[in-house]
This record gives structure tokens, C-alpha cells and sequence, in this order.
């Protein structure tokens, strides 16, 4: 595969950019920001998402949806994380529909029109602690009627309280630890025993914690295999990854292009400040790190878009790259806007609080650059 | 018993005698730092007993002379003095800029009047001070300010804006650089002395990225200041400035942290033996930590002895807050996505999230790290060029 | 059976049979690899015959046109043979600075008689070609260069010195930057081809860190370069200079590594399993590594189809110049103390180090990491300022 | 204690800065290593050492030396760095003393003549690997006739072969990894059983492969205690690795310096470059980095030389820091130097060899970051 985009997906970028920059710019973000709303996110712009066929993008065309997979998923994301647009699509469209694909045909049913009408809602119920570690799920499902009884607690749930569904990985066997013994099921939000505690976040997106205190589910709750939920929950990790890797793309991008633009205007000392050297390396440098995260997230959206073996490898290598690079790109971005940086009034602080929402969710950077030399075998 | 033991001994008596329990456990937050000032509202009686004992003790300024409000401790005794209020837990009897900065400045440049009532004001914690040097558009370029006072024979007519003025909205005067002659860039600033209720001024919080407000937009329209509230002569306010920044980046540089050498790590146990590579961060980390202690230190001791080149603050003020930053990243990094909550009383408020975004503004305020490396490639290194 | 297939099927059994066991091993060392040229000495009967073959396929440079000895094979097709040739595991048939940088000029500039005389050479192995670009005290700034070549009707007459000209010592041609109007900084450079045998012409080996002497000191003493043996028109030689030293920054920015995504750190499981902190940096580094790769790769595809913008190679070439030398500081702490070792057969002669203190040029070479930045901020950033 | 020097410690500084640059230079190494010179340092410059006193820096005063402590001997060892000056002082006059300083009378009575007189050269033998693990001691010792046996083989031991004697560290009980059960030998260098191959390292100091092979040792070739010998390795240790990182506060000073200077001479583009704003950012970087480096040293000397409990957390910080200081400094001075930072002929490449060398001696900045975070608690 080439490493360039297709026509075809320069259209949908040409379609995304328009879309996020006239529909949900950062202003819109500051509207539902300001007026403290409690999903975080807008669901009319949800419904907008659906019209352009969005929030389908990875269900199959079979299913109804575009068919289409993760390198233009991530070109959506890209545009999202530019704008910091607030929406359900990395968990609701990106995670939970990986999921998902991987479920029978009346789970499908049950679940995919709504996304595809932009109504419907899905939090990714697996962190169990403040630090990502899928094979450490303790939350517990005991064999119980015709189903299973789930107990045990959930963190960093987002959108967990606006969600129609959880998808909750529990352990039906094994060990803490081991990645045998998973089951993911699929959670109404009005299961008895269920409640969530919303808790806004530095990027004011919304996550809950979640208790699930003896809920019950039949056995067609379950996604996949009983005890192999692993492979599905791989799909969810992959898939949320590589997206949150693209959106840091987005967001990295969107504050270097505003710190840049800040260069070329800003006057100290008689000089417009992008004409100091120790600038313009600096800039070159970060310029030099966000290209690289580009091409490596590129990579792995191709990678597992072919199925490729290789591909949990680049996921791991992009999420990594995507988060150092984006960090350093909105550390310097508030660095070279001086003050008025440090000011809620101007944007750029705003994506240095999204930046460390998307660096922590599934798994940091320092977390991935473990598992890259794990699996590259030391 | 030497001298030494003598005070030590004195110094501990009084300090048990006087320090009330309150007031030797830790502040909780900023509400419970006691600024002093006109509209200051104390939040306990102890609080209040405990500034008074100090002031009458002169030590809200134990190394400042008598005649000012002191208690004329020698730095040797002055060291002691915090050695064992640190060893009580007592808290800071007052915070102030004016203790901070404008004294140092004044006890330089002030004439034996200001000295005496500006700084027995500060020492009595009767006036709270806030600063006026950075303007909107001159940012590390202070002396491209433009804020102008007018001369009326006996006082200035002064207008202008000012930015970043800390805690403006709660002082009752500002120390403030005002350009009185437009034809010199450097030798045509003042260093003026106004009370913030005089007619004409006005402020205007400023709402960071951490949620909270510690600094102002201040305006002044026709503000009439006399000609007696200058600190030096008119015209050289730049050496004032320049002085009295220096004391603000020693006091910025010693935010490294936690003003010790605790590891953040060491709490953090439990994450980071499972996250391998964060734990190699934190240790090349604490690593950096530990120099930046030792590098304080020697720093101290020959800026103490005369040793230290001028210029040597603004490299400790660069690789502290520099580390600071550094730091809360790492924080932030061990701390998952319980800091990243921004409201909730698990994360107690989003503190670990706020303080992370307010270190941000290390490195800007009080000279952006790029003025500090200007200023140690230039005058420490003696790199050639404009 | 798709043209591509059919292609791939034939090099796969032209490889077959035409390349000699030995040459399916890899090379050992530089002493291993076949330069060609007036006085190489074949290492092996094998190195010579597959050197034939290929010059008599167009192999050795696959994709020139035929005209010019190559085989006139289209991007596509030069990229499947390459493959072919790993899976076998075929050497190079032969290494040049003139299939590298001299062709490609060539190709673009050069006359259509230069083209098959010079690049014929070329594609036989039977001239070898050296680089005369910098001089003592040009570096960086490479428009400063003083040889001058004075203008004698027919031909010119050049006098001055080169510095890090690439095995000047056993070449046979040169390709040469020389002044020819020193009233024109840019436009008073001309690019001159000539052969090292001609009178006045010597070298001098600059002994390196690493022990090696790959670069030489070249000198001219009244040199007579007839006017033909010119690239482009007379004064433009810069043009040509800068489009090469395109290819070159290509060229170099592949020297990221080992050409592929293998992980040094696999080979040293054992080491960094008790070393934390440095297995830390190794999982970080193969962090980059692997972005590096992916970048290049989509690098070239966007250069192939003309979407890369001109600069983008300095961008490449900083990159992949530092991420070479971070790789090979790591060799050097995983190997430990017997990395250290210089001259010991254990450690291979010293490999490891050498090798490592020779990427130190990576970022000086090709033009210093400072000058890619400075470009990449002007050219494609756009910033502001000379 | 305050960290500055007293004027005891600058006039020995000056005696020492004033010595090398005099007497053993770069040239005088540079002459050393054309040479071939099979010892990589001269016995003459040795005997001019012990004339002033250095060779015996730490050794007691009751015991003829000059009884001073670290700070004294990492005053020397910074000039020697500066200069390059090649000479056995790290080995045997700072690690070796520190051992036999916890000898009996009788041992102290046989080595420290010779080390004052700057006639005797002591290796340290205790590496068996690549890496530096000195828990990892294989290499053992078995009780036979008066004494013990030796069988093992050690590495990099530096100016093993040129030395008169080799202190062995050997297991007499215990298991691979312990530091229990080691103990510490005085090794003849004319014992029987004892084979050196020498190696010459990038730095053209010569470092040795020592075989072991029933070496037998009397019984009073034991320093310290048998079994207890971890004591007296740490005290080798320790002050070994304060020590390189002293030299290494020299030679990234000296590459520094002379860095700074070239900066102030060298034009290009019309300027002198070190007008260039982003090489005067790294250059004050550097500097500041340099500065924290002589910090930590010296704060790790004073606390060792206190006898401070804290002193191995600052020894190892300060190992770390100024290897990654000084690694800086040499990188730094090549690249800014240019191409004739590349060649033999200019200095700053030595300096970039030597500070590799000294990084790697007793443990490198990932090793000993590592030790800092295991006695932090983490």
C-alpha cells in the first residue's frame, strides 16, 4: 500500500475538514464547555456526524454502514482532534463498532441502527484502575440463570453516563493478569445494579465511574466468546488506539499550525518573533516529530486495515509517537505563546488539556514504548 | 554555648512560646496563606495572633533592619531562625510581594522616608503590594512598554494598561514601571509608587488555563501620582527593575519543586512498578532533581560569598522551572486519569490537573526561558553578537 | 500472470543464474564492497563476474535508460528487481558516488554526449567518481568556496583546495565546484568534471576519530580543465550543486539505520533485561525507528508523485542523521565495556565504536543538521527573516 | 558543610589545574597513544604525581599520605580530565586506597609505600560481564591450604596488565547476585594461575581480560572481612564512581570551553557563529547542565566524605548526571565544531572517546538512574 491517501480519501478529507471547521470549531467546544454540559458533547452535532454517514464509517456496508476502515476513520478523528470537536465517535464509532463486528447478528441489529442515526451512545467500560492495563480486569461474571452476574468497578468510562450501552469487559475465568478467561458483554445503562458517577475531566469531556454491584445479563450479552473476550477486546484496544493516535495527530497539528501562525505576528523586541533562530530550529524540530507521529499512525492505519501481523506493533509505535509528539507540540505551543498562552481566553490551552486526555486514554506513551520492545522481543 | 547555640536555643523558645498549634500545621491551600493588607480578612484568630507576635517580634522580616520593621538578624541567624520554624512546622507569619520584592528594592534604592514608612508598612502586613511592569504586546520585551506619566510639575498624569499584574484585584498599592520619557527606551522609565484606590485605576481578572484567576489586566486612566512616590531617580526605574527582577528569579528559580529532595516517586510505588518505562522517566528525573538541590545549594553559597557570576539567577530560574515543568508532566503521568479530573473531591478538585497547567507559566513569568538563555549565553559565556 | 509478476518471475531466474554463491553473502566490510573504477582490485573471481553481468543486463543501475548503460527499467520494475535481490540476498553489484550523485546530475543537466560518455563510464564501474565541494573553512556555508578556475580561452586553469572529498585518494575523476567570477557570490560558480591523473592535481588523507580515513584534503595547482568538461552552463553551477546535494540528503537521510525496522534491542534480550533504565531508552528509540521508517516510506511515495514539497529532504535528512546517531549511542551502551574495545578481534576491530564515532559526521556531512533546520523553518515553515 | 571549595581546596586546585596543563596535556597523551605505549600511560607523569602528593591524596596522614578526602581527590581528578592526562590515579590512588584502607596493617604496610613513592599500580578486578553488575560475582574462591583458591575470569579492568597488583573480588559463599558472601583479594600479579590479555580501549587506555585459574592466595591477601567483603567493594565503588564522574566533570568542562571558544572564532555565512541564536541556546543549555553536573559531585563528595547516610543515593545521581552532562558536552562539541570535529587532528573528538569510556566505568547514567529510583523507594 502506498503511503499517500487515495482520491477517494482526500475527498472525505476535504469533506471532514469543511464539516468540523464550519460545524464544530473550537468555539463549539467552548459553548458546551461554558454551559457545563453534562454529556460533554452535543447531540445534535452526534446527529450531523450521522447525515454525513460519519458515525458508520466502520460498520460494514452489509450492516448498513460505509465499509470503510481505519485510515479514514482516522481522517475524521484528524479533523475532530483539530478542532476539538466534542463527540461520541472515538468510543461510540471507532471502539464500540470494532466490538461489535466481532457480535452476532441480533447484537448488530440491536445496536448499529442507532449509531448509523447518529442516537445512539456507547462507553467502553475496561479501565479498572487510574493506569491502563487491560489483562488486569478484575470485575467478576459468575454464571447466574440464563446469563451472567457482573461485580466489580470501571474508571475513565467516557461518556460513560450519556451511553445507551456499556461494553463491559469482566473475567469469567483465569487470573488477574491473564488475557485468557475474558467475556465482554454488552450493559443496557437501566440494568438494575449499574450506576455511574460522572466526573468531568481537564479536557471537560465527562467519564464516569461505574459500579456494577450483582448485574445481571442474559447470555446473548456476550460479544464473542465466553472467556475469549480477549480477541474482541484486542479489536477495541487497536482500533481506539490507532484512533486516539490520529485525533493527537489532529490536535498536535492544529496547535503547531496556531503556534506557527503566532510566530509569523508576534513582535518582541522589534522583531517578529519567528525570525529568532532558536525559535525557528525549535519549530523545524517539532514540525520534523509531528510529520514523523503522521507517517507512523498512517502506517498502522494501513497495517490493520490489511490485517496485517504487524500491525499491533505499529499501533503501539504510533500511539506512542502520536502522544510524544503531540505533547511536545502544545508544550511548545503554550511555551511560545508566552501569557497570553497560559490564558483561558486563547485556544491554545485548551489543546494542551485534550492532548493529556487522549496521551492517557488506552495506554501512554511510556506504556507503549514498553510494549513496542516487548514485542520486539526484549 | 556559642553565639549560634545561644539564638538557636532563644530563637526556639520564642517560637514555641508564641507559634500557636494552628498554625504549625501545613496551609491547605492558598485561602489559608496569610497576605495581609487593608481588606484582608483573617481566617482564624490564631492567624492574626500569630502575624501580630511576629510583627512585634520583627519577624515578618527577621533579616531587615529595626528601624524598618525588622528584627536586624544576621543571614547566619536568619537561617536558624527559618531552620527551626521549619523544624515546628510554623507556618509563614505573611506572604508579600512587598517582602519578596519592593523591600529588597527599596532598601536599595529608597530614600531613609520610604524606607521607613513603605517598609514598616510591609513589615506590619498593613499594605498589600502587587506589580506593574508587563504591558499587553511587550511580553519578554518589558522596555518596549508604553504606559506613560505625563509630567505635571508636582505629580504624573498616568496612562496606560498593564498585564499580569498578580492578585491586583486584592492589593492596596502597586509597584509599577511608567515610561516618562519617550525619546529613551531604557533611561526614560520610572519606578512609581501608587495606591491602587486613587482615582482613574481599575483592574480586570485574567482566567487561566488552570481555572483560576491570580492575575489582572490593571488600567489606569489620568492617575495622578506625586512626584515624592518614585523609588530612585527619574528616568533610571530600568535599574530598579532590573534589580528587583533579579530577586524574582532566584524566587521563581527555587520552584524546582518541592523545595526538597523527596522523590514524587517513592509515593507513587505501586503505579510505577508496573510501568516500566515511566519509572525510567521519573529516575532520570529524580536524577535531574537531586542536581538541581545540589546546584541550588552551591549557588547559594557563593552568591552568599560574592562568588556567583550577576547573571547566575537567570540560569537557576531556566533549569528550575524548567524541571518544575517537567515534574508536574511526570505527575500528571503516575497520577492516570484520577488527575485528569478536573472538579471532583477524589481528585481534590482537580489539584494535581491545575497545578500541572499553572506551572506552565514558570518559564514565562519573571523572563521566558528564552530570555534566560539570551541572557547566560551573553553575559555568562559572553557569546558575541546583538 | 500481471506484467509486474511476469517481471519479477524473470529477475527472480535472471538473479538465479547470474549471481554467484559467494555474492548471495553479505559483504563484511567496506573492503568487501566493489567500487569499480581504473585501479580496483577484484577481491574475488565471483565479485568480478557478477559485476559483468550485471553491466552487461543494465543492472547496475537498472533504471537509466538503456542509452546510458542502465536497463532502462521503469520506478516500479527497479523496485521489484531490488526486492528480488533481497530475498536473495545479492550484494551490490557495484557502490559509486557516480551512480548516487554524478548521474542523476548528469541526467538532468548534462549535454546528451556527456550523458552517454560520462554515465556509460558509470554504469561499467570502470571510472570511479569523488565529490570536491567543501573547502577549509566553507563548511556550512558552501557559496564561500575561493578555488578558482581563471578562464584561458578553451579551458580554465584552477588553482585552490578541497577539503572532505570522499576517497579522493583512490579516485579517478572528479566532480568539482570551482569559482569561475568573483564578482557574483551564487552566479560565479561553475561545476567542472576532470580527472584526478591530470597534473597538479593531489590529495592528502584527513585522518578521522574513527580511526579511518574515508575524506581527503584535495589540492589544485594550476590544473587545466578543458571548457567542455563542464555540467550546465558556466556561472550556474550552483543549480547543479544544490539539485545533487538533493540526492545526497536522500541519500544520507536512508542512513537512519539498518535500512529496516529490526530492533537492536532483540539482539540484546539479555543485556537489557537487567539494565531498566537503558532497555527504557531502546523501547523509546524503536519508538522512533519505527516512525522513521514509516516516514521515509511515505516520504517517497509522496515524492514519487510530486506532492512532497522540494525542501521536505532536509527534513528527512535531520531526522534520520540524528535518530543514527542515537542508535549507535545505544549500540555503544548495550555492548558495554567490550564496545569499548579498539583494536581487540573480540570486538571486531573496534566495529562498534568506529562505526559510532563515524555516524558523528551523519549531521555535519550532506549539510549540518543546523542548516537542514534552518531550511526546513524558511523553506517550508516560512518563517519570517534572512 | 558549604559548597563552595575553601581556600585549602582552591590552592590545590590551582597546584593541579597549574600541573596538567603543564606537564601531561593533551599532547602528553596524545604522544602516549602515538606510541602504542602498552601501559597508555606514563611511569614518569606518576612519579611527578606522587611528588606532589596526589598519589597519595587519600591515604592517611598516620600512613604517610596526605589523609584528604573525596572533594581533594576529585579536585585532581577534574584536571585530569580537562587535560586528558593519563595516569592510574582513578584506579589505584582513589578506588584501590579506599580499599585498603580498610585493610590490616601488615597490607597497608606493603601497597601504600609503593603508591606514594607513584612506583605501584593497583587494578580493580571486578567485572565479569559487559555491563557493570558487581553483584553478579561469579567468580570464586575456595578455601585451600593457608588460604583460598581463585577461579573465575574478570574484565575491563583498567591498566590490569601494567598493574602490580590486582584487587579481586570473589565469592567465598553465597549465590550469583548476592552481595553477601563476596570477599575482596590482594592478587600478586606474578601469582601463578593468573593469565591478562590487554586490550586497548577507543579512550587508548588499556584495559584488561583476566583469567583466574586456581589462583592460590594466602589467607592475608584478604582485605576486610571474608565473606564480608561487599563493605569494601562499596567503598570501591562508590568512590570509583565519584570519581569518574569528577573526571567527567573535567572533560565536559575542557570539551566545553573549548567549544565556547571555537564558537567565538569560527565564521560562517559572514558571522561569527557564535552569533547564531540557537547555538547560543544550547550553549547556555549546556552550561547549565555542566553546572548542575559539578554540583551534584561536589555535594556527593561532601556527603561521602561526611560519612553521610545519604551519600550512595548522591554518588549515584551524580555518576548519572555528570555522564549525561558530559555526554552532552562531547556530542554537542563535535557536531558544533563541525567537520574538523571529525578529524584526529582537532582535540574534541579525544574528549568525546574519553568521556565514553568514563561513562561506561562502574556503572553508566541508565545503571546508576536506576539505583537512584530503587533507594528512593520505587
Amino acid at each position: 500500500m502506498a503511503m499517500t491517501l487515495t482520491d477517494d480519501q482526500n475527498m472525505l478529507r476535504d469533506t471532514a475538514r469543511d464539516f468540523m471547521a464550519s460545524e464544530a470549531p473550537v468555539t463549539h467546544f467552548r459553548k458546551f464547555r461554558d454551559m457545563g454540559c453534562k454529556d460533554g458533547f452535543s447531540h445534535g452535532l452526534w446527529k450531523q456526524f450521522a447525515e454525513l454517514g460519519f458515525t458508520g464509517i466502520l460498520i460494514p456496508e452489509a450492516d448498513g454502514g460505509m465499509g470503510m476502515g481505519q485510515i479514514e476513520a482516522g481522517i475524521v478523528l484528524e479533523e475532530i482532534g483539530r478542532n476539538l470537536s466534542p463527540s461520541p465517535f472515538l468510543t461510540t464509532s471507532v471502539a464500540a463498532v470494532e466490538a461489535l463486528k466481532l457480535a452476532d447478528k441480533a447484537m448488530r441489529d440491536r445496536w448499529f441502527p442507532g449509531i448509523l442515526a447518529g442516537e445512539t451512545v456507547i462507553g467502553i467500560a475496561i479501565e479498572e484502575g487510574v493506569k491502563h492495563r487491560p489483562e488486569k480486569i478484575a470485575c467478576v461474571a459468575t454464571r447466574s440463570g440464563n446469563g451472567f452476574k457482573l461485580t466489580g468497578q470501571k474508571q475513565f468510562v467516557v461518556q460513560g453516563a450519556s451511553s445507551d450501552m456499556l461494553i463491559v469487559a469482566a473475567r469469567t475465568a483465569g487470573a488477574v493478569g491473564e488475557t485468557a478467561g475474558l467475556t465482554l458483554f454488552a450493559v443496557d445503562k437501566d440494568a438494575a445494579g449499574l450506576s455511574m458517577e460522572a466526573a468531568r475531566l481537564v479536557d471537560s469531556a465527562v467519564a464516569a465511574h461505574v459500579k456494577l454491584d450483582g448485574v445481571q445479563v442474559d447470555a446473548d450479552a456476550v460479544i464473542g466468546e465466553v472467556d475469549g473476550g480477549w480477541a474482541v477486546l484486542s479489536k477495541i484496544l487497536d482500533a481506539g488506539r490507532v484512533g486516539a493516535a490520529a485525533e493527537m495527530v489532529g490536535v498536535g497539528t492544529g496547535a503547531m499550525d496556531m503556534t506557527f501562525e503566532y510566530l509569523k505576528t508576534r513582535k518582541q523586541f522589534d522583531r517578529v518573533i519567528g525570525e529568532f533562530q532558536a525559535l525557528q530550529h525549535r519549530a523545524a524540530h517539532l514540525y520534523g516529530e509531528m510529520e514523523g507521529a503522521r507517517s507512523i499512525v498512517l502506517k498502522a492505519q494501513s497495517l490493520m486495515d490489511e490485517g496485517h501481523a504487524k500491525a499491533e506493533l505499529y499501533v503501539a509505535a504510533a500511539k506512542a509517537k502520536a502522544g510524544l509528539a503531540c505533547n511536545l507540540s502544545v508544550r511548545e505551543g503554550v511555551q511560545m505563546h508566552g501569557g497570553i498562552g497560559m490564558t483561558d481566553e486563547y485556544d491554545i490551552g485548551l489543546y494542551m488539556k485534550r492532548d493529556r486526555s487522549l496521551n492517557e486514554f488506552f495506554g501512554d506513551a511510556y506504556y507503549h514504548a514498553d510494549r513496542v520492545a516487548t514485542m520486539n522481543g526484549y | 554555648m556559642s553565639d549560634r547555640e545561644t539564638f538557636r536555643a532563644e530563637a526556639r523558645a520564642w517560637l514555641e512560646e508564641n507559634c500557636p498549634a494552628e498554625m504549625r500545621i501545613p496551609a491547605k491551600g492558598d485561602e489559608d496563606v496569610c497576605w495581609g493588607g487593608r481588606n484582608f480578612v483573617f481566617q482564624s484568630e490564631a492567624q492574626k495572633v500569630w502575624l501580630e507576635r511576629c510583627v512585634a517580634k520583627g519577624y515578618t522580616v527577621p533579616d531587615w533592619p529595626k528601624a524598618y520593621g525588622g528584627a536586624g538578624l544576621s543571614p547566619q541567624e536568619t537561617k536558624i531562625l527559618r531552620q527551626e520554624m521549619a523544624k515546628l512546622g510554623c507556618r509563614s507569619p505573611l506572604n508579600s510581594f512587598g517582602i519578596w520584592m519592593l523591600g529588597p528594592a527599596l532598601l536599595k534604592f529608597g530614600t531613609e522616608e520610604q524606607k521607613v514608612h513603605y517598609m514598616g508598612q510591609i513589615a506590619r502586613g498593613e499594605i498589600r503590594w502587587c506589580q506593574g511592569y508587563s504591558e499587553p504586546g511587550s511580553g519578554s520585551d518589558l522596555v518596549s512598554m508604553q504606559t506613560f506619566g505625563e509630567d505635571k510639575g508636582d505629580h504624573w498624569v498616568v496612562n496606560g494598561q498593564k498585564i499580569w499584574t498578580s492578585y491586583a484585584d486584592k492589593a492596596d498599592w502597586i509597584f509599577c514601571l511608567v515610561r516618562t520619557d519617550k525619546t529613551n527606551k531604557y533611561q526614560g522609565i520610572s519606578f512609581l509608587l501608587f495606591d491602587m484606590e486613587t482615582a482613574g485605576v481599575s483592574t480586570k481578572p485574567i482566567k487561566l488555563i488552570s481555572g483560576n484567576s491570580p492575575f489582572c489586566e490593571t488600567f489606569f486612566d489620568n492617575v495622578v501620582v506625586p512626584k515624592h512616590q518614585i523609588v530612585g531617580e527619574i528616568n533610571r526605574g530600568w535599574d530598579v527593575a532590573k534589580y528587583l527582577l533579579g530577586h524574582e528569579r532566584e524566587m521563581i528559580s527555587g520552584m524546582g519543586g518541592d523545595g526538597g529532595v523527596t522523590s514524587i516517586g517513592a509515593a507513587m510505588k505501586a503505579t510505577l512498578a508496573e510501568e516500566s518505562v515511566l519509572r525510567a522517566q521519573m529516575a532520570l528525573f529524580d536524577v535531574d532533581n537531586l542536581t538541581f538541590r545540589a546546584h541550588g545549594e552551591r549557588f547559594m553559597d557563593e552568591w552568599k560569598t560574592g562568588k556567583a557570576h550577576p547573571a547566575y539567577s537567570n540560569l537557576m530560574k531556566y533549569v528550575g522551572t524548567e524541571l518544575n515543568k517537567k515534574r508536574n508532566e511526570l505527575v500528571m503521568s503516575i497520577g492516570g486519569s484520577q488527575a485528569l479530573e478536573w472538579e471532583s473531591e477524589r481528585a481534590n478538585g482537580g489539584s494535581k490537573a491545575r497545578n500541572w497547567l499553572r506551572t506552565k507559566a514558570n518559564s514565562i513569568e519573571g523572563g521566558t526561558s528564552e530570555v534566560m538563555l539570551n541572557v547566560v549565553s551573553k553575559r555568562i559565556l559572553e557569546m558575541p553578537g546583538g
